[in-house]
């Protein structure tokens, strides 16, 4: 039987109250400081330090943190318990942490190589004045996959309660159908409802000109007549007025 | 190359407007003004030989800029011109023809909560869609659908290799069709 | 200087990122690429003399900057301002984009022990990193991989210029795929 360890709190180690990173680098801080070799890690020394470092920190209520001092925990538990006497078969509980700190640590060497680099280039000018955009021709439009999903998204979250109904008001032109029938019956005096609305016509257009001819003819100042059922509707000017 | 001339090149080329010969001075505190015409001066006659930029004084002071025999072939070229993203508006009108075609304006309208008339015009006249069909109803409104430059400004070679809806996390559901109130 | 290379050197000094040769080629449909190619060497050679610029080879293409003794001249005048430094939470996820490319946002956070979409935002905003492609399982998720600006930044012709991992001191075999708990 292991008798459990108790946190040599007495041990001075220092933490940085810098920010770190994360837990990871908190953890390799923690291990590098102490020039502790990392494929042996002192698994409850080390969890004890870190439980303290994030308590000083002001970090054990950030996640990621607790996540890191419970898979700490579990890895000292599991390395308390008694192992066989066949060694070979057994695994050390502290291997996939040991394999994400030399991760953890290799990305930050990229980071210094990065730093370094991005530092040396940024005494690299480029052109600074971008001369002035011309009008034409249009650019060249640029869309991609992800583009069309989020707009997708965005449609989505922006469909508005249904809607029961709504009432458009369109604007009649009364005057510009009069005046259109007057232009049109200039010539020989005839023209036909067809020739009037044309051959786009907008709905609000067909009720305005239904309704100036009604009332033209009211007035007396056209006649209107039907060769036969469902004929062509012809409007003729009075002579008479 | 005059070590002053070569600080003013390079002054020139990274400045984002023209530089005056008072802001080309705190440069290099060292050198006269004299200095900085001359140095000016070596640069414009470089410059004039052959070269595609030229060095040109104008009221706000001095700037290296293209010479305008060049600026047809560059502009021409579009290589100094950044793409253009469509805006908000347009990419959600485009993704409900997409995943809807063929689709009136009433429905993405409806769909959108927005008039969609101009934004229809943009898009038909950079070629993204097209009216397809007259659909059914009152004035048989034109029906919407994507044209072959969508799918290959996309790298698409149909529309059903667009992702399928099922795998986003909301749905794009057609609008609930209206209810007769009750009351 | 050769009529070709005089346009060149006008569209390098008219745009403010890098140009591929592709790119210098709708400049001229009529000259080849070896006859582009030679024009940018006659330009490269020609700024090497004593200049305050140079033509240098970024991000797969071709670009004039200036040179780096003259930066603190150029920067103390406040002509240009240096870019802001990426935040060490930034670098780090760079870092792993770089090397893992296309990466999800699942081994990011995994791989840094935090969360990292606040991040993630700010590179793309930044233009460093883009969402590349889909990748397979769960909600399909976004896949990032860097960008020509991450190479402007570092002023690198391609990501295979980044220290290879077993350069590095510290020593790590491929990531061992990842296994199933059995516990």
């Amino acid at each position: 039987m292991i008798a459990p360890q108790t946190a040599d709190q007495g041990n001075t180690f220092v933490v940085a109250l810098d920010q770190f990173e994360g837990p990871l680098d908190l953890l390799l801080n923690l291990i590098r400081q102490q020039e502790i070799e990392i494929t042996d890690i002192p698994i409850a020394r080390i969890t004890d330090q870190f439980l303290l470092a994030i308590d000083s920190l002001g970090l054990n209520q950030a996640a990621d943190y607790l996540e890191m001092a419970a898979l700490l925990l579990r890895i000292k538990i599991q390395m308390l318990l008694p192992r066989p006497i066949d060694d070979a078969d057994w695994e050390d509980p502290r291997a996939e942490l040991v394999r994400r700190l030399l991760e953890y640590e290799q990305i930050k060497e990229v980071v210094v190589w990065i730093g370094a680099r991005a530092e040396h280039h940024s005494d690299r000018f480029a052109r600074g004045w971008a001369p002035p955009e011309p009008e034409l021709p249009p650019q060249p439009l640029t869309l991609d996959i992800a583009g069309v999903l989020k707009a997708v998204e965005d449609v989505i979250a922006a469909i508005p309660q249904p809607v029961l109904h709504r009432v458009v008001v369109r604007p009649l032109d009364i005057e510009g159908a009069r005046n259109r029938i007057n232009h049109l019956l200039e010539g020989s005096g005839t023209t036909t409802f067809r020739e009037i609305i044309e051959t786009e016509p907008t709905v609000a257009f067909v009720i305005s000109t239904l309704l100036v001819l009604l009332e033209m003819a009211r007035e007396g100042f056209v006649s209107l007549a039907q060769s036969e059922p469902f004929g062509v509707f012809e409007i003729s000017r009075e002579s008479a007025n | 190359m005059n070590p002053l001339t070569s600080l003013v090149e390079a002054a020139l080329f990274s400045a984002s407007t023209p530089l005056s010969l008072n802001e080309l001075k705190k440069l290099d505190r060292e050198s006269s003004k004299d200095e900085f015409v001359a140095a000016l001066g070596e640069l414009k006659d470089h410059y004039a030989d052959g070269h595609g930029v030229e060095l040109v004084e104008i009221a706000e002071g001095y700037q290296i800029i293209t010479r305008p025999e060049h600026a047809d072939a560059i502009v021409r070229s579009h290589i100094v011109q950044k793409p253009r993203k469509l805006s908000p508006a347009a990419m959600e009108t485009l993704a409900i023809i997409a995943y809807r075609q063929p689709v009136g304006r009433a429905e993405i309208e409806e769909i959108r909560g927005v008039a969609a008339d101009g934004v229809l015009r943009s898009l038909q006249e950079r070629g993204l869609i097209d009216p397809v069909e007259r659909g059914e109803g009152l004035g048989r409104p034109m029906l919407y659908g994507t044209t072959s430059g969508f799918l290959e400004l996309l790298g698409l070679n149909d529309v059903r290799e667009l992702p399928q809806l099922d795998e986003l996390s909301v749905e794009l559901t057609p609008p609930a069709p209206p209810q007769l109130a009750d009351d």
